[in-house]
């Protein structure tokens, strides 16, 4: 989790935030049995922002940013996505999720269909786009992430990194204006990290509004507006990195900061 | 240790004890000791087999085969009379136990398949149901399960004056399952090829329907259509032509129901037996089959806005194929292997006729129970070729 | 080679065979006891021999592996009901001895079926045990008769009784004798017909291996002397007071009172007594489990069971 | 920027508060497990009535209209009108399912031996006792000529009286071990050492202490067994489910040593070897039981010469023996595949050779992966023993048959039936929970992190 | 593979070599079916030498020692292990693998036994020595590998730096006079790497003879009395690691070099 792993510049990657809400969360609560795992979370995020979640394991990371694409549910508050509120209704589900893409620390491709048809088969069943057409994005898209000569080998074929750099193509391909990160690059050998890390700051450059669960402290710095800390299900403190990393309000973020530096 | 000259102690000539401590002296010699010990038991086997034959005064020999088997059998596909050879008879026996164990196979499959997704529903009632289906019939013979669905349902069905019937047309009664026989009259021909061409047509829509997707990205209810064709034109043919088309209706007549087609209450009961003991072990393969395949391909095909149904189809059911087949296809073999209990409820299948009463007939226990076996072993080795074809099939790629 | 009776001798106790337990034949008590009409025929064999009735070692075995069970020596004896065929005497290295039941093929109806005839079961279903000769009887009356009578066979007789019972068939058939144990099965008694015909000759006996002569005698002269005690008045309850008091020479000799006949049988002079003494003669076993008292209820009068002197087959040759 | 300052925010989470009412508890349960939607509601209602119906209709035929004495089944059915089950009769019979013709005054035999089985395999479930695989293989290689002395009775041939009391020396070796176990020694072996100041004496007499102290115990046990007197019980009396028992016992036993033999060669370098075994491996599993069984019946005595003839319930098992070691071949195979090619390797480059590799390394890996494997193996083998009533050998489905025949009981056999179902459920689902349990726990390997 | 990875000084360790033959092949050949992995190899080894053997992926090395103890049969040419040759005779390969130990890049522990077992399997059932004599050699050995308190653990339970040390030990135990190793630190993770080829330097040190394939070139440097170099089933260069590092003799020598020192 070194502040190196990115080899290029260091300086923060301007942003384009606009005053428009894609996500808003009231007094969001959800438990797990009798497990109480987010308490109260608040949170709104504008167009085009970049958000790193940290804290220590267990604190609900994963869980917030899954209820946001209803692959959790949560059980009191609001969720609204786009403007859209997250319900039991199952249209409003598919709207949201059509709109919001997410890559998985486990990579999660499908093993069974070529890298090109992960790449197409959303936009193919859920978009109704024509084949050639989405042949043809996806292989924009895997240009974009670098590996446009894998098109036609299988998941099992690839290395880690390539693997998560297909997954986020196939996010990529439903066109979402949303992306959710789960840890991306904690599975990765360390020479694969900064491919995926690489291929995240280009995503950030062309103004994508992105959450990202990572520990990678390098790439909060650089490319995150705002820095989330969580604790024990709730959100102890955010701030722009500079203040977060510099300048940490609560006791208990020092605490965290200090270890994840250690390193 | 001297510093050694270059291959020096190669070519020496060895002792018997260097002899034989040779891996490949070895190795010939215990494969000929086995060889030879094979043949010998096979030969003393033979030698006491014939000398028995002779002593008893049993003839051997294939040759009976084109005698008279003189008894009839209840139920066959093919046709069969007392007066036919013991050949035909092991003929029928082959195609009776195959047409029970195929249709077992189809409808076992099916219900593992309804069993398995039940087993993993998210209602505890529902999956706790399955799970207790599962037990119970895993964990009793077969045998026994024959018997049950022999005695205590099929003997109490009414007799064929009571029958169950429905439209006039099916009757179900404790003499078994009937349905009305068709019979083509003139013209039907024409109704035939309208089938054909309805098969077709589908095919080429199905074709036409999955181009135009991959093409314009338009999805096309395939399923609806093909089904409006497959059974719409035959029948407008069909009415076109004059109907020519009747039926042999079965009718009470005398003792039993007369004409029409029918399966004997062992069949039913072998059949039912078979395809519910069987589900149960392939609910099983299909439940490990699609639990096999992780949470996070759910999960995935979700977040990419797959709804359940197209994510079973697309993501789930074909990693799942991976697993639950070849499981499927060793449960297949078995429910072949187990038709073979048909003998406790006289339903007459190849061991019944062939194995049983054949044998008790003419004696010839060596050459019956060898052509037996050569059925059992036909229809294992064609399974289990197909088994490591469909596995290569599959196979993931794999760096 | 040796003999079966030689064997039998040093082992010490016969081997019989019968069939799996059918009521009347051979039937298996809770205790674990034999008992039947097939079985008194071991008994007598042993008695016979041991001068014990009860040195026997029952193998009770499914028919469709009976005779190869006889034919490689696993059995000393089979005394099941069994038909004497000429297929079955000639080409199973078997020897039948001698007949102690006949039986004929008979069916059996539901009363109100409304059946009276056997020819009148056109195209009906009828239930019947496999691997037996009723198999092969029933095909060829259905074919004589052009009846197109479609056959559901059973391994086990009670699953075919049942299915009788409730309605799976129109008619049983069987050696009518055993219609009679079905009959005695069902809930209901009385609500049956055995139809007049009897299809088929069904001669019972016991069979031993081909190619034993002593052996064979034995057995089929431990069946005579039954039958030949019963047609001199002889039972097990007067046997030792006729002896003291019988001036007969024929019954003398039988019982090893006089002469040696028992010499060419390999037995003790007092064989025949024994047996009558100890397991009772042809009439008696009779009564026990087939008369009219019993389950099986088959009237003896008129039947081709009872002795010659009253009009029936049963005939000894001569002790002499 | 670690240290703590004056003006820091503390951290106070906030409390975990309980869960909306509705989402757990009894409601939540019902709501989450059995009312998720419409569907799923229909789907309970129509579960629920199935059961009701079921359960209803069981409890009609076997309890509320059954009747449970009477003399004869004519009685039973007078009052039942066949509507009930009549347990009289199975309550009548119970000893013949149990034990077939059995001797009643012999069976003790037959339990001693069960207990016997039972509690020499008891230290299994000791957590302190080791070496749990010689307590299994002594179990396994010796308790069948204690249980055959036992059955049988009659006159024991030398051979058997010996194995007979090397059984017994030791059953009472692996007790005596418990208990040396819990008295604190570390094994039997130091006790015996220990006890007799054997210990300090040099490493070369230890093993003359042991072997006396071995001797002693089955000078014993022979002399203890030649006093015995067992009535001879053929096996023609033998029956219900203690044949049952025997057979599918000795089947899976048997298939073991057999199995890993076959599979072995199925594997082997050796052309010959191997396509015999293959062909052996695969001529079995591929035909019906029921085939195998007719064969052995009807053709084995073809096979033999005449004075051979062997018993047909020895015929009947040998037949199941090489079923049962047909599947188990496949089993051991699956079993050695998951073994990784470096363990033989390590295992060659150490020096071991063949058979030493086999019983050191690979095979107590493999067997630890095949257990639940086998446990199913004897599921299935427990149930298809069922089919040896169809060559009229007096199992306990045969038994129920009898029953059924019986001048008392003529015409049950529904009842009977129904009861040999319970028993075999009941016996074969503990099975199957205890292969899932270990499934579960033996899964993991060793003492992984 | 950086040379910094042992710690200890770089000078290289005094080595103690005879003139007497212990590993001689001569015209080696070996084929995979119809593939021809070993080319006419002729390596003499002599007492107390240390050789390093390195090339790229699939040049034959690990195949090369796997022949000297018969893992793998070779098809032509001579082999012989301290004297006694290398055929078909059951009783050779016995004598040869009694004198050849051997470590394996994915350690092959045996993990149904405990670290202590492990290391004392061999010495009781090929060697007949008695458990106690055995344990206690066991024990000795464990401490040379420094991990005397890990004797009552299964392998399952250690790191990999320990399972190799674990299997070095194993080896030991057999007192072979010659040592394989294949690769034996390529699967650890970096931490782990100089904890065993520290105990393989003071192997070095106590003058065992060794084969060593391995691509720590710092432990070559510091250890190898000679360096041998594979390409394509043939022994392309041998010499002394001064002068096979500082002046290579062949192009392929020269080009392996400059990559995988590149890194
Ligand atoms: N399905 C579940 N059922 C019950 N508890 C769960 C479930 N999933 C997660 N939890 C618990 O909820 C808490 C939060 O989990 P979550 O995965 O959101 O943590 P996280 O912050 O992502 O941690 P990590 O950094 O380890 O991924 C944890 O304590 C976890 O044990
Ligand atoms: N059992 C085998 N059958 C066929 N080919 C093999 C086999 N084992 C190895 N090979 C081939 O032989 C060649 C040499 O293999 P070897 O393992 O000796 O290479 P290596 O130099 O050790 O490579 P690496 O550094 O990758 O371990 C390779 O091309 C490999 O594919
Ligand atoms: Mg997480
Ligand atoms: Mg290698």
């Amino acid at each position: 989790m070194s502040l190196e792993t990115l080899d290029s510049g260091q300086e923060h990657i301007a942003s384009a935030i606009s005053d428009e809400v894609v996500i808003e969360l009231s007094k969001v609560n959800k438990w797990y049995g009798e497990f109480h795992v987010l308490k109260d979370i608040d949170l709104t995020v504008y167009k085009g922002e970049r958000i790193v979640i940290c804290g220590p394991s267990g604190s609900g990371k994963s869980t917030l940013i899954r209820c946001i694409n209803r692959l959790e549910e949560h059980q009191q508050g609001d969720i609204l996505v786009n403007g859209v509120t997250m319900d039991t209704n199952l249209k409003n589900i598919d709207a949201i999720r059509r709109d919001v893409g997410m890559v998985f620390q486990s990579f999660n491709l499908f093993p069974h269909l070529t890298v090109l048809e992960n790449c197409t088969l959303a936009p193919i069943w859920v978009r109704n786009t024509p084949k050639a057409e989405a042949d043809r994005l996806a292989m924009q898209l895997l240009e974009r992430v670098k590996i446009p000569e894998q098109a036609a080998k299988y998941p099992g074929q690839l290395s880690g990194g390539q693997q998560q750099r297909v997954a986020i193509a196939r996010s990529l391909a439903m066109n979402p204006n949303i992306m959710l990160f789960d840890e991306p690059t904690s599975a990765l050998d360390p020479e694969m990290i900064s491919e995926v890390l690489d291929v995240m700051v280009g995503l950030a450059e062309s103004g994508m509004t992105m959450l990202v669960v990572t520990h990678e402290m390098g790439f909060a710095k650089r490319v995150a507006d705002r820095v989330i800390f969580m604790d024990q299900g709730e959100i102890v403190e955010q701030n722009t990195p500079g203040e977060f990393f510099n300048n940490p309000k609560s006791d208990r973020t020092k605490l965290f900061l200090s270890q994840i530096l250690a390193h | 240790m001297a510093v050694l000259e270059k291959g020096s102690p190669r070519r020496q000539s060895r002792s018997i004890i260097e002899w034989l401590n040779d891996e490949r002296v070895r190795s010939v010699l215990y494969q000929a000791i086995v060889a030879i010990a094979v043949i010998a038991v096979a030969r003393y086997l033979f030698v006491n087999t014939s000398e028995n034959l002779q002593a008893r005064g049993m003839s051997s020999g294939f040759d009976f085969l084109s005698g008279t088997a003189g008894f009839s059998i209840a139920w066959t596909v093919l046709p069969y009379e007392a007066g036919d050879s013991y050949f035909r008879v092991y003929l029928v026996g082959i195609v009776n136990t195959l047409i029970v164990s195929l249709v077992a196979i189809v409808f076992a499959t099916l219900l593992g398949f309804i069993m398995g997704i039940m087993r993993l529903s998210k209602n505890w009632l529902i999956s706790k149901i399955a799970a207790w289906y599962v037990e119970i019939l895993r964990n009793t013979p077969l045998l026994l399960q024959i018997l049950f669905w022999f005695l205590a349902v099929f003997s109490l069905l009414p007799p064929p004056r009571g029958s169950f019937g429905l439209l006039d047309m099916f009757f179900l009664n404790n003499r078994g399952f009937y349905m009305p026989a068709p019979v083509p009259g003139a013209g039907f021909d024409y109704t035939m090829i309208a089938i054909l061409l309805a098969i077709a047509a589908t095919y080429a829509v199905a074709v036409w329907a999955k181009k135009r997707q991959m093409a314009t990205g338009q999805q096309f209810h395939t399923f609806w259509v093909g089904l409006g064709i497959l059974f719409g034109l035959p029948i407008l043919v069909f009415l076109a032509t004059g109907s020519p088309l009747s039926f042999d209706f079965a009718a009470l007549k005398g003792f039993n129901f007369q004409g029409g087609v029918s399966v004997p209450p062992a069949f039913c009961a072998l059949l039912l037996a078979l395809m519910i003991y069987h589900s149960a072990f392939m609910a099983e393969a299909v439940r490990a089959g699609i639990l096999s395949v992780s949470h996070g391909q759910t999960e995935a095909a979700y977040s990419l806005g797959l709804r359940p149904g197209m994510t079973l189809r697309l993501v789930i059911i074909p990693q799942a194929m991976r697993a639950v087949v070849p499981p499927m296809i060793s449960n297949w073999m078995n429910v072949v292997k187990n038709s073979s209990l048909a003998i406790a409820i006289g339903y007459p299948d190849l061991v019944a006729v062939y194995m049983q009463t054949s044998l008790n007939q003419s004696g010839h226990a060596i050459e019956i129970v060898a052509m037996v076996m050569l059925f059992y072993m036909s229809v294992s080795l064609t399974i289990s070729m197909a088994l490591n074809y469909y596995n290569k099939l599959v196979q993931l790629k794999e760096r | 080679q040796q003999s079966t009776l030689d064997i039998v001798k040093s082992r010490g106790h016969l081997r019989c065979q019968l069939g799996t337990p059918a009521p009347g034949w051979y039937m298996l008590s809770d205790s674990g006891q034999w008992s039947g009409f097939d079985y008194e025929n071991c008994r007598a064999v042993s008695a016979a021999i041991f001068g014990d009735p009860d040195k026997i070692e029952v193998q009770s075995v499914t028919s469709a592996v009976r005779f190869t069970a006889m034919a490689n020596g696993e059995s000393d004896m089979l005394s099941r009901t069994t038909t004497w065929t000429l297929f079955r005497d000639t080409q199973l290295g078997l020897d039948f001895t001698t007949v102690d039941f006949y039986d004929g093929q008979g069916f059996m109806v539901l009363k109100d079926a409304g059946v009276n005839s056997a020819l009148e079961l056109k195209g009906a279903t009828v239930c019947v045990a496999t691997g037996t000769t009723t198999e092969l009887n029933l095909a060829d009356y259905s074919r004589t008769n052009g009846l197109d009578i479609k056959p559901v066979v059973f391994e086990d007789s009670n699953v075919r009784d049942n299915t009788f019972f409730t309605g799976g068939c129109d008619a049983i058939t069987n050696d009518k004798s055993s219609l009679a144990s079905t009959r005695a099965k069902a809930p209901d008694t009385t609500i049956f017909k055995i139809l007049p015909e009897t299809i088929s000759k069904e001669p019972l006996g016991p069979v031993v291996r081909q190619n034993d002569s002593q052996w064979k005698d034995l057995v089929m002269w431990s069946l005579f002397a039954m039958i030949a005690a019963e047609e001199y008045g002889v039972s097990s309850a007067n046997i030792d007071k006729v002896i003291a008091e019988t001036t007969n020479p024929e019954i003398k000799r039988m019982f090893g009172v006089e002469g040696d006949l028992n010499k060419g049988l390999g037995v003790d002079p007092k064989w025949a007594y024994n047996i009558i003494k100890m397991v009772g003669n042809y009439g008696e076993n009779y009564e026990e489990f087939m008369g009219e008292k019993t389950v099986m209820n088959i009237p003896r009068d008129g039947s081709p069971n009872a002795l010659w002197t009253k009009g029936g087959l049963l005939y000894s040759p001569p002790f002499r | 920027m670690a240290e703590t300052t004056q003006d820091d925010v503390v951290f106070r989470p906030k409390p975990s508060l309980p869960p909306p009412p509705n989402t757990v508890g009894v409601v939540g349960w019902l709501r989450k497990n059995l009312f998720g939607g419409p569907f799923d509601s229909l789907l309970t209602i129509v579960g629920v009535s199935l059961i009701a119906y079921v359960a209803y209709s069981l409890y009609q035929y076997g309890i509320a209209n059954a009747v449970w004495e009477a003399d004869t089944y004519r009685e039973c059915l007078d009052v039942t009108k066949g509507n009930g089950a009549c347990w009289a009769g199975v309550s009548t019979w119970m000893n013949g399912y149990m034990y077939g013709r059995y001797p009643d005054v012999e069976q003790w035999r037959v339990n001693l031996a069960g207990v016997v089985l039972a509690v020499w395999l008891a230290p299994f479930w000791f957590p302190k006792i080791k070496a749990k695989i010689l307590v299994g293989m002594s179990a396994v290689l010796t308790f069948p000529f204690l249980a055959a002395h036992l059955f049988l009775g009659g006159e024991a041939g030398l051979f058997l009286q010996v194995m007979v009391a090397v059984a017994m020396t030791l059953f009472a070796t692996v007790w005596l071990n418990v208990g040396a176990s819990y008295l604190g020694y570390p094994s039997l072996r130091v006790a015996l050492l220990r006890l007799s100041g054997f210990e300090n004496k040099g490493d070369h007499l230890h093993k003359y202490v042991l072997l006396g102290a071995f001797g002693v115990g089955f000078v014993i046990a022979f002399a203890y067994q030649s006093t015995w007197e067992l009535a001879a019980v053929p096996t023609q009396n033998w029956g219900g489910l203690f044949l049952t028992l025997v057979i599918s016992g000795i089947g899976i036993s048997s298939a073991l040593p057999s199995g890993i033999i076959l599979a072995l060669g199925r594997r082997s370098k050796m052309p010959v070897i191997r396509v015999f075994c293959t062909a052996f491996i695969e001529l079995f599993r591929s035909v019906p039981l029921i085939t195998i069984l007719f064969m052995a019946v009807t053709m084995m005595p073809l096979f033999l010469p005449v004075e051979i003839n062997p018993d047909k319930l020895v015929l009947v098992i040998v037949a199941v023996c090489i079923f049962a070691a047909a599947y188990m071949a496949e089993i051991v195979r699956g079993g050695l595949q998951a073994i990784n090619k470096g363990q033989y390797e390590a295992a060659q480059a150490m020096g071991l050779n063949y058979w030493k590799m086999m019983t050191l390394i690979i095979m107590p890996q493999a067997l630890k992966v095949m257990i639940p494997n086998i446990v199913g193996n004897f599921i299935g083998l427990l149930k298809d023993t069922t089919l040896v009533s169809i060559i009229g050998l007096y199992d306990i489905l045969l038994m129920a048959k009898a029953s059924g025949q019986d001048g008392k009981w003529l015409g049950m056999h529904t009842e009977p039936f129904l009861f040999t179902a319970a028993v075999f459920f009941v016996v074969c689902f503990c099975m199957s929970k205890y292969s899932q349990h270990l499934e579960r726990t033996i899964g993991g390997g060793y003492g992984r992190r």
